[in-house]
């Protein structure tokens, strides 16, 4: 591969992805747009996180929960076979390999120990293809906690064995039988459930949406892929700092996580959202579950259900730092169709033995066409977060295959 | 026992005005809840709830997340959105009634914070004023997120009423209450609307906590569906917010006079129940 | 958890789990009843070994595939909830996180690099449930190499996913008509076609079996399993060596190299089948596939169909060197039924969060039969290889449960 | 040409001498294959062989697990083992035909090495010299793992025939040439029993380098179905064995005349390629 003059340009200033944003803003999104009934619920979930941020004694519980029960550090795979086609070197942040198979495990640990710190006993959360939800339940498993998972009935029906594993984990799984009856119907559910049950149990958002402090939250509970992916790039990469991270987009958890490790480096970010769940690319400035991003909408101000292949990123919004980032351009977001997803799925494969799950293929998707099309100069450096493994699509991929 | 007094600086609005009116003579106060476009002749509904003595009446305009509601709101929302529902289109309807002189009670209109941003604050406040609206409920809008609206609201001569919950802890509750407009919206118990088998402890307790902050008309919502619990509420609150318990007769078919005899009872017994709150 | 006085045995003799043996001999086991066509490739492939083997560059691109690629080290968690239970210490050697999710991938990496370096250009292989099909194709799609796999047609029935996502890698899936249509067929089927395929094409068999140097070459490539639990134990145990190590035996790969890594410590192993598998522990000296070890027979000395509900442990065999390993009572064998097996996977997913393949929870099984028993005594300290993790078994819990 | 001598120390058996006699006049030898027990009247097919102008008979005991057989041959041990076909009841079968005498020509068992083990070597060749079998043909017993089984089959006069391969090195072939005793099985080609278009160009090869070092007979298998296949072969080798194509016809249903028939041209064929093989 032929090596490249090294572009750096000036670093952004400082506190981009630092510590929790004043009143939980980034820039004008975020917020705690939460009905009355939770806002002092959300208060003392940001409060009790401060405190357990701080205390090195629940940094280093939540560390060796993560090694030895999630199977942290993950490692850093260069993709050698298809760096070589598509003339980058391309290194992917393996997050498939952690238990229950994608990124979602590292927030769920972590909240799962906070909730056991504020003494609740149960765990709701919201799931859609049911990464988050098994993610959830074997973290409340683990520590013994109960766990309530929110489900649209339509998702219940596609995902039948991610609900079955749901309940062999002990998880109660709720149907939600109202709206579009997917992932934004069953957040909505789960919201709702909370408000008469937040003296016992702690809501678990799945992503970097929601009120204060979740998005903030979630993005420091998901920095680990960022900071382990700076660590190990500094280790392998000549240049230290990779000239791309890129990661896909669904509330935006992973790449939040990714991006964390970065925002201070030269590298540009790229989020990769579906074409049909493009919030960040296309979403227009509105509040839902309790927070103020950007949201898909009609022309009345209603939401509308958002349409991809990969069961992730099936939601209309995107979390409010990532809408911040738009606005600062930090970073950047793109959109893909499902079928670039699926061809970069099989490519994955094919060139490097790794079925990803259709989210990540996003990710990958945008790389080999801003490759091919020059985004991506040859030789420049990718770093690429691949947020879970794809046993949990293949079904789908084989109706299509 | 007296209450404290709000801020005598701001003067209180038309709808606040019209409620402390009817409170200080001994009225327990009614407002019944519909959702807008819910039917094609929707608007008989507020004919009828003035009919049956409403003292305001409170319009939603539906959402398609409506995380703050039970199922029964949940439904009419979807259903008047599958109708073609629209803020603009349920304001224009409104305005055809031009508000408190037509049906001699004032309007309040309740939706969720994204409406609202969609329009923009000023632009969605004047459509409502212009629709003859005196006041605004959104419920995923707390208090520490109203600056952007309250102002405009105030400016535009919409009537801004805050929620309180059993979960707010007293300080706040003061906040609520000296920024409320209108009245103070009381959430009875920590759960969703929706009608419930009886009046929540915590709705005594919440209003209680109220009143020691406020004079200001304090309403109490959720669960509120019978004479009973409309009495029961009448002892703590100045009056009840009867929405879920409407809306399921109307999605069972229930036309406007259906309505009006639904109310009659519960209007009888907010009057028999004539003690001042203590 | 209440301390037991330390019992120790006597370590035995020394070579037990070592070198190459003699003549591809473990006891009077082993050796290379190949087809004289093949007599010749399976020189090659020990010859090639060996050498490869002692080769530190060899073992340095293995190691490296390992960690970067597979994700390696796996962690050693302590089952926290279930020991406090069961009134021992156990300890899981997680293979399940692995990518592909099971130990098998220890072995194809290894067998794959060896290929490229033997300059062969195709990978043959058998599987049963696809476990060990998904990860050779895998390796060969890693390593730029074709692969065949023979898959008996009711196992491709069953388990279609695992077929679809071999063929989504690039492999070819051959479906097996003859025989029982399971495992058993599927390897004779590919000793058959590695008869015309020498020149080119390396068989990658898929567990301690075969003829020589397979049993021992798996066995290497597997006892990496058992010298990092071996280096994890040390850190993690106050006595530095558990008192038991268990593992599920279908050939006996995962338990063979567990064991090897402990070979030489007072540390009890026990090896366990199923129930309708127990070559070990029920099976007459024969041979079959290259190789002379105990398989289940009937009265006329023909080879009988095993039954377990875990597809990995449905071979009527076991690796030589476990039958050696049980003659000279170093290690035991013992069975475990499929509805006790079923028991423990519910058990440890509501207890740790971690729902294992159903092969694992053989072992699993017998840990809690044995704790319940007095067999394992209170306060024993156990590590446990879950050699793969249960995704591929929902379905099939999915039907009882 | 002139053949090395094998060691006259060994004195041939009856089955090798018996093919060393026939060799020695000139004559092609042809082994027809028949899975024992495959039909209830079996044995008549030897008889049919017999009466074909075999020079000697291979009868295979089925194994369930038949590693180096092609389909032809799989299903044959299937089907008879779903008979019911067993060592022992195979073995009685020929016990009552009491083998050469009674057919004129060498009976040859052929099974995989588990089926040996069962019994026990011993008790295996004892039972083999009971039925009137000559020789023992295994093809999952190389000749390094023999040695279990050498001195046994001497001693029970059992010939033990070893298989070389194509991709056997030349000292092995040494090797094996000099321990198999009746004849030196060449394995024609890389791959396993069954029909081929063509006879495969290793099977010269072969043929040549096991001729370097030995003069005993040398039958070519793997393969051979037709005449001009059996011509070919003729002209390296000493003979052919043919079973598949003698499988597939009896499971499609060929009785014994219909193989007498079948096996008639093919023995032609060996009897007019009478130049000595190179
Ligand atoms: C594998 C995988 N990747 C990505 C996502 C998208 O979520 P986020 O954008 O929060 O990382 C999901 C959500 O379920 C997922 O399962
Ligand atoms: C998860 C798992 N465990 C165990 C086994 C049994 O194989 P072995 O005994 O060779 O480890 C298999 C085989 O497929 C398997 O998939």
């Amino acid at each position: 591969m032929r090596e490249v003059p090294l572009r750096r340009e000036p670093v952004p200033p400082d506190g981009v992805m630092g510590g929790p944003p004043a009143r939980g803003r980034f820039g004008e999104y975020g917020g705690r747009y939460a009905p009355e009934s939770l806002v002092e619920a959300c208060r003392e979930v940001g409060e009790a996180f401060r405190e357990a941020w701080a205390d090195p004694g629940f940094r280093g519980a939540l560390a060796r929960l993560l090694a030895v029960h999630a199977g942290r550090p993950t490692p850093l795979t260069p993709a050698l076979r298809l760096s070589e086609e598509l003339g980058v070197r391309l290194y992917l942040k393996r997050e498939d390999l952690t238990h229950t198979g994608s990124h979602k495990i590292n927030n769920v640990l972590g909240q799962a120990l906070l909730a056991t710190r504020m003494g609740r006993r149960r765990l709701i959360a919201e799931t859609g293809a049911g990464q988050h939800g098994v993610a959830t339940a074997t973290a409340a498993a683990l520590l013994g906690l109960e766990a309530t998972v929110f489900m649209g009935e339509r998702d219940i029906e596609r995902q039948a064995l991610n609900v079955f594993r749901m309940r062999m984990l002990g998880a109660e799984v709720v149907p939600v039988i109202t709206g579009s009856r997917t992932l934004k119907d069953a957040t909505s559910e789960a919201m709702r459930h909370w408000v008469g049950a937040t003296g016992d149990s702690h809501y678990c958002i799945g992503s970097v949406v929601g009120p204060d402090p979740y998005p903030w939250m979630v993005r420091e509970l998901q920095r680990v892929i960022g900071d382990e992916a700076r660590a190990q790039c500094a280790a392998e990469l000549r240049t230290g700092v990779p000239d791309h991270v890129v990661a896909c987009v669904g509330g935006g958890s992973n790449a939040a996580g990714t991006f964390a490790g970065f925002a201070d480096t030269p590298a540009r970010l790229v989020g990769v959202e579906a074409e049909g769940g493009a919030g960040a690319a296309r979403g227009r400035l509105g509040v839902l579950h309790g927070c103020r991003s950007l949201f898909l909408q009609d022309g009345d101000g209603q939401i509308t259900q958002a349409h991809s292949i990969a069961a992730g990123l099936d939601y209309p919004g995107v979390g409010p730092e990532h809408a911040h980032l738009r606005d600062l351009g930090r970073a950047r977001y793109v959109t893909v169709t499902d079928d670039e997803a699926v061809r970069a799925a099989v490519r994955l494969a094919r060139t490097e033995g790794i079925v990803p799950a259709l989210e990540s293929a996003h990710a990958l998707a945008w790389v080999i066409r801003a490759a091919g099309d020059g985004e991506l100069p040859a030789g420049s450096t990718v770093l690429m977060t691949l947020s879970g493994r794809g046993d949990k699509d293949v079904s789908t991929l084989k109706e299509l295959l | 026992m007296t209450y404290p007094r709000t801020n005598p600086a701001v003067a209180a609005g038309a709808v606040e005005r019209h409620l402390r009116a009817r409170r200080d003579v001994g009225r327990g106060l009614l407002m019944p809840y519909v959702t807008g476009g819910i039917t094609p002749g929707w608007t008989d509904y507020l004919r009828a709830f003035a009919a049956a003595g409403a003292d305001a009446i409170e319009v939603g305009l539906p959402f398609s997340d409506p995380t703050l509601d039970g199922v029964t709101i949940q439904q009419a929302s979807d259903a008047a959105l599958a109708r073609g529902a629209s803020t603009r289109r349920i304001l224009a309807d409104l305005s055809e009634l031009s508000g408190l002189p037509d049906l001699g009670v004032p309007l309040v209109v309740s939706t969720y914070y994204n409406l609202v941003l969609h329009d923009g604050p000023e632009a969605f406040c004047a459509a409502l004023r212009r629709a003859g609206v005196g006041g605004l409920i959104v419920p995923d809008l707390p208090v520490h997120e109203a600056d952007e609206l309250t102002g405009v609201a105030e400016g535009a001569g919409i009537e801004l009423v805050l929620l309180a919950s059993p979960a707010t802890p007293q300080p706040r509750l003061a906040e609520i209450s000296a920024r409320s407009r209108g009245f103070v919206y009381a959430v009875s118990l920590m759960g969703t609307t929706g009608e419930r088998a009886a009046l929540a402890a915590s709705a005594a307790e919440l209003t209680g906590r109220i009143r020691r902050v406020t004079d200001r008309p304090v309403l109490l919502g959720f669960g509120i569906s019978t004479p009973d619990q409309a009495r029961g509420a009448r002892r703590h609150a100045d009056g009840v917010v009867v929405g879920a318990a409407v809306m399921r007769r109307v999605l069972d078919g229930a036309g406007p006079d259906d309505l009006r005899a639904f109310l009659a009872p519960l209007r009888q017994a907010l009057d028999q129940e004539c003690d001042r709150p203590r």
